[in-house]
């Protein structure tokens, strides 16, 4: 069966065929199925968007021994719905002294940008939109627009807690793209090309997982700071500047925001897979795509789990904290891992694959040991301070 | 398709219109009564005082800064990266002597005590 | 009319109208967002060039960064200038004509280049491949490549060193 | 197709706009987002030269890359001066900034 082996290929020539038998030229039926394809496509991301609400509050309720939503269909699958209902039929405010063009663009390109992601995503190895040549800066480019967003939001809202927000954002977001374009930038030596599609189709023999695991660990933690999850959620900061840029967003305008921050989430566990956990790669996924692209979504879902997990188990951390964290440890790291992954990988490239993946291996290993010997000698340093100068004090007492 | 730059295009066309379309739907269907209680600035219930775009600290700004120069940098490292697997091994070594002149700099910052908040 | 001229109208009216949006609005923020839009028609029109990395280039340096930059600082300094008060010199008609004559003379010198009429060439090879060789290859460009590090590194300090003064 | 020459046009049109802003404005931050315009003109002109000539030779291309890294150290230390003009002075009025007349 070729509609098995390459699925995308089957329709596309039967729709040509049919559309150029009602006498339609071969541009206008080639763009006419492109925008079908487009509209079709995003339109399944969204429904993926709206199932990812009730996985979040399925999962967030096991975390915190509940139930979750459990009334509305089966376990709850259909609770989505309502909520989206209810968010479309209410009211929406524009506070007073906004700027009402600004701040209704805001929440248009936060969930855009998020779907403008979608373009790039190898689900199979021959179901992919398109396959860009500079993939993974087109990555950072539309990160960036999502950030270009939230200051919108934050400054169109005349409201000195959503301002606050925004700035948060800038010193939260903005400092984690660093460590995120680092770590993009090691399946980039690895591979010798930014399209995700060579990179995925690069892990057939092993996941880059192994021959740069702290590159995995950059990524991730860059992607939970990008997202702007817990513990790196002060832009929001419920308890603090009462969710922070879209506070005084209302109905759909809110949803928006909450939908392309879920999907985003679900996006980045998907890079997460593409670019270090194989993609599709998987028992049979060369011959079958359809398999593929399952084994891609299940390992994009195992991600956004890890995300999830991370986000209702660590308390937020402040700002100070936050900064440091990527100022001091996380860039200078990552700069340190990228210097030794590209000198590792020019010497040992013409090497057999064993050899490859040990020598690369081992020294992402030895860079982790210094770190933590380092980070250990520090805070023995700073506790022995701290002893020293608390002891007075006890003696006053 | 012969560019794929076509259907890039297309995408980010489709895609802005999904969530304009998503907020249309919102403003035909929605209610629309609005006063001047409920349009008022939200700040947990207290009244406003003063303007509200008010001026945060400018520290924000060192960091901004600091993002931006840094940005850069890892664009130019981009090709660097892409043509390791085609160029010699010293070529590695051209990288290296540019992140380390970029590692001065975040030295430098960290030393003047500029990444502490304060 | 081709379809590859109907995007450039497209995008060259994006870019103009929003460049004059950003000369002549009041309110900075605005001007900033619209300085957002005429770089992102420049990014479509090098995507149309073929030149794609400088395209998500664009996108990532000049919105990303830059222009975050520009809104950021006409935040912290937004006290002193009301947006209703007028933002032009008095001089601007002055300006306006300095402008329409520096255009007239581009204009004029664009119009006697010998190879005004240009049609592009077939693409010699993958263009980001050789791009990239070319800024690291050494008989290339490698040498701007590692003075621009020096060259940021240099705004770096000077900047974080200015800001920062007491 | 479209003639290279319509692109030196646009590249042109953009840059006296720039300059328009640059020297009717009064407020130091919309000097430097005029500069930012002429910048971009003339990289449309660099990248348009080089897709229309001879494109093995990168030239153009990595001139153009080159203007980002100076408009991103011409921005960072720009904004960096005018912050710290504004928090000694408390303007950024191009005009009232005039300690260097006498």
């Amino acid at each position: 069966m070729e509609f098995l082996t390459d699925p995308i290929k089957v329709i596309y020539e039967w729709l040509m065929l049919t559309l150029t038998s009602w006498g339609w030229a071969g541009w206008l039926s080639q763009l006419v199925i492109n925008l079908l394809a487009i509209v079709l496509f995003i339109t399944g991301v969204m429904v993926l968007d709206i199932l990812l609400v009730w996985v979040e509050r399925k999962v967030v309720a096991r975390f915190q021994d509940r139930l979750g939503p459990n009334r509305v269909g089966p376990f709850g699958l259909f609770q989505p719905f309502p909520d989206i209902i209810k968010l479309i039929i209410k009211e929406d405010i524009t506070p007073n002294g906004a700027d009402k063009v600004v701040f209704n663009l805001a929440p248009i390109l936060s969930l855009a940008s998020v779907i403008f992601l979608w373009a790039v995503v190898p689900l199979a190895s021959r179901i992919y939109g398109v396959d860009l040549n500079v993939a993974l800066l087109y990555l950072v480019a539309a990160g960036s627009i999502g950030t270009l967003s939230i200051i919108m939001a934050g400054w169109a809202s005349n409201n000195k807690y959503a301002l606050l927000g925004a700035y948060r954002m800038v010193a939260n977001m903005i400092s984690y793209e660093i460590p995120m374009i680092i770590a993009l930038l090691i399946p980039t030596i690895l591979v010798g090309s930014m399209s995700l599609k060579l990179i995925t189709e690069a892990q057939s023999g092993y996941w880059f997982v192994l021959v740069s695991p702290l590159g995995a660990l950059l990524f991730i933690i860059a992607a939970i700071a990008e997202l702007g999850r817990s513990p790196f959620d002060l832009n929001e900061g419920e308890s603090e500047i009462v969710s922070g840029y879209h506070i005084e967003y209302t109905g759909m305008k809110f949803g928006l925001f909450y939908a392309g921050e879920l999907l985003h989430a679900f996006t980045f566990g998907g890079f997460w897979a593409a670019l270090f956990f194989g993609g599709w790669h998987g028992p049979w996924a060369e011959q079958y795509p359809l398999l593929g692209a399952f084994y891609f979504v299940v390992k994009a879902m195992i991600g956004y789990w890890v995300i999830m997990w991370v986000k209702y188990t660590v308390p937020r951390i402040r700002i100070d904290h936050m900064l440091a964290f990527n100022w001091k440890f996380l860039t200078p790291l990552g700069f340190i891992l990228l210097m030794v992954t590209a000198v590792t990988h020019s010497v040992l490239r013409q090497s057999p694959a064993w050899l490859y993946v040990a020598g690369m291996f081992l020294s992402n290993m030895i860079v982790a040991l210094i770190t933590i010997e380092g980070l250990r000698a520090q805070a023995r340093r700073q506790r022995i301070s701290a002893e020293a100068s608390s002891k007075p004090v006890v003696a006053d007492h | 398709m012969q560019n794929p730059w076509i259907y890039v295009g297309l995408f980010l066309v489709v895609g802005t219109i999904i969530p304009i379309a998503a907020l249309v739907m919102s403003a035909l269907l929605a209610p629309r009564k609005p006063n001047p209680i409920k349009q008022s600035t939200y700040e947990c219930g207290m009244e406003t005082v003063g303007e509200n775009r008010v001026q945060f600290k400018a520290q924000y700004y060192v960091f901004a800064l600091a993002f931006l120069i840094f940005d850069v940098e890892t664009v130019f490292l981009f090709p660097w990266a892409l043509s390791l697997n085609a160029m010699p091994f010293f070529v590695a070594l051209e990288g290296v002597v540019f992140i380390l002149i970029l590692l001065a700099g975040l030295y430098y910052i960290w030393q003047k005590g500029m990444l502490d908040w304060v | 009319m081709t379809v590859d001229q109907v995007i450039f109208f497209l995008v060259g009216a994006l870019i103009l109208v929003s460049a004059l949006m950003v000369v002549t609005t009041r309110n900075l923020i605005h001007a900033a967002l619209w300085l957002i839009a005429t770089l992102f028609g420049a990014a479509v029109l090098y995507a149309t060039l073929d030149a794609t990395f400088l395209a998500v280039v664009q996108v990532v340096v000049y919105i990303g960064a830059i222009a975050i930059m520009f809104i950021f600082a006409v935040m912290l300094t937004r006290r002193n200038m009301l947006d209703d008060a007028s933002q032009t010199n008095p001089g601007w008609p002055w300006a306006a004509f300095i402008a329409l004559a520096t255009f007239a003379g581009l204009a004029l010198l664009a119009g006697q280049m010998h190879n005004a009429g240009a049609t592009q060439s077939e693409l010699f090879a993958d263009p980001l491949a050789a791009l990239s060789q070319a800024l690291i290859s050494p008989e290339a460009y490698v040498l701007p490549f590692e003075v621009a590090s020096v060259l940021l590194l240099a705004a770096l300090v000077g900047a974080v060193y200015i800001a920062n003064r007491k | 197709m479209v003639p290279l020459s319509w692109y030196i046009f646009l590249s042109a049109a953009l840059f006296s706009i720039g300059l328009y802003g640059v020297l009717a404005r009064k407020n130091a931050i919309a000097i430097l987002l005029g500069v930012e315009l002429m910048l971009n003109a003339a990289n449309i002109n660099l990248v348009s030269f080089w897709r229309y000539g001879n494109n093995a030779l990168m030239g153009g291309q990595v001139f153009a890359i080159i203007v980002f890294a100076v408009a991103a150290a011409e921005v960072a230390v720009g904004l960096a001066l005018i912050l710290s003009i504004y928090r000694s002075r408390n303007t950024i009025v191009a005009d009232e900034l005039d300690l260097m007349k006498w």
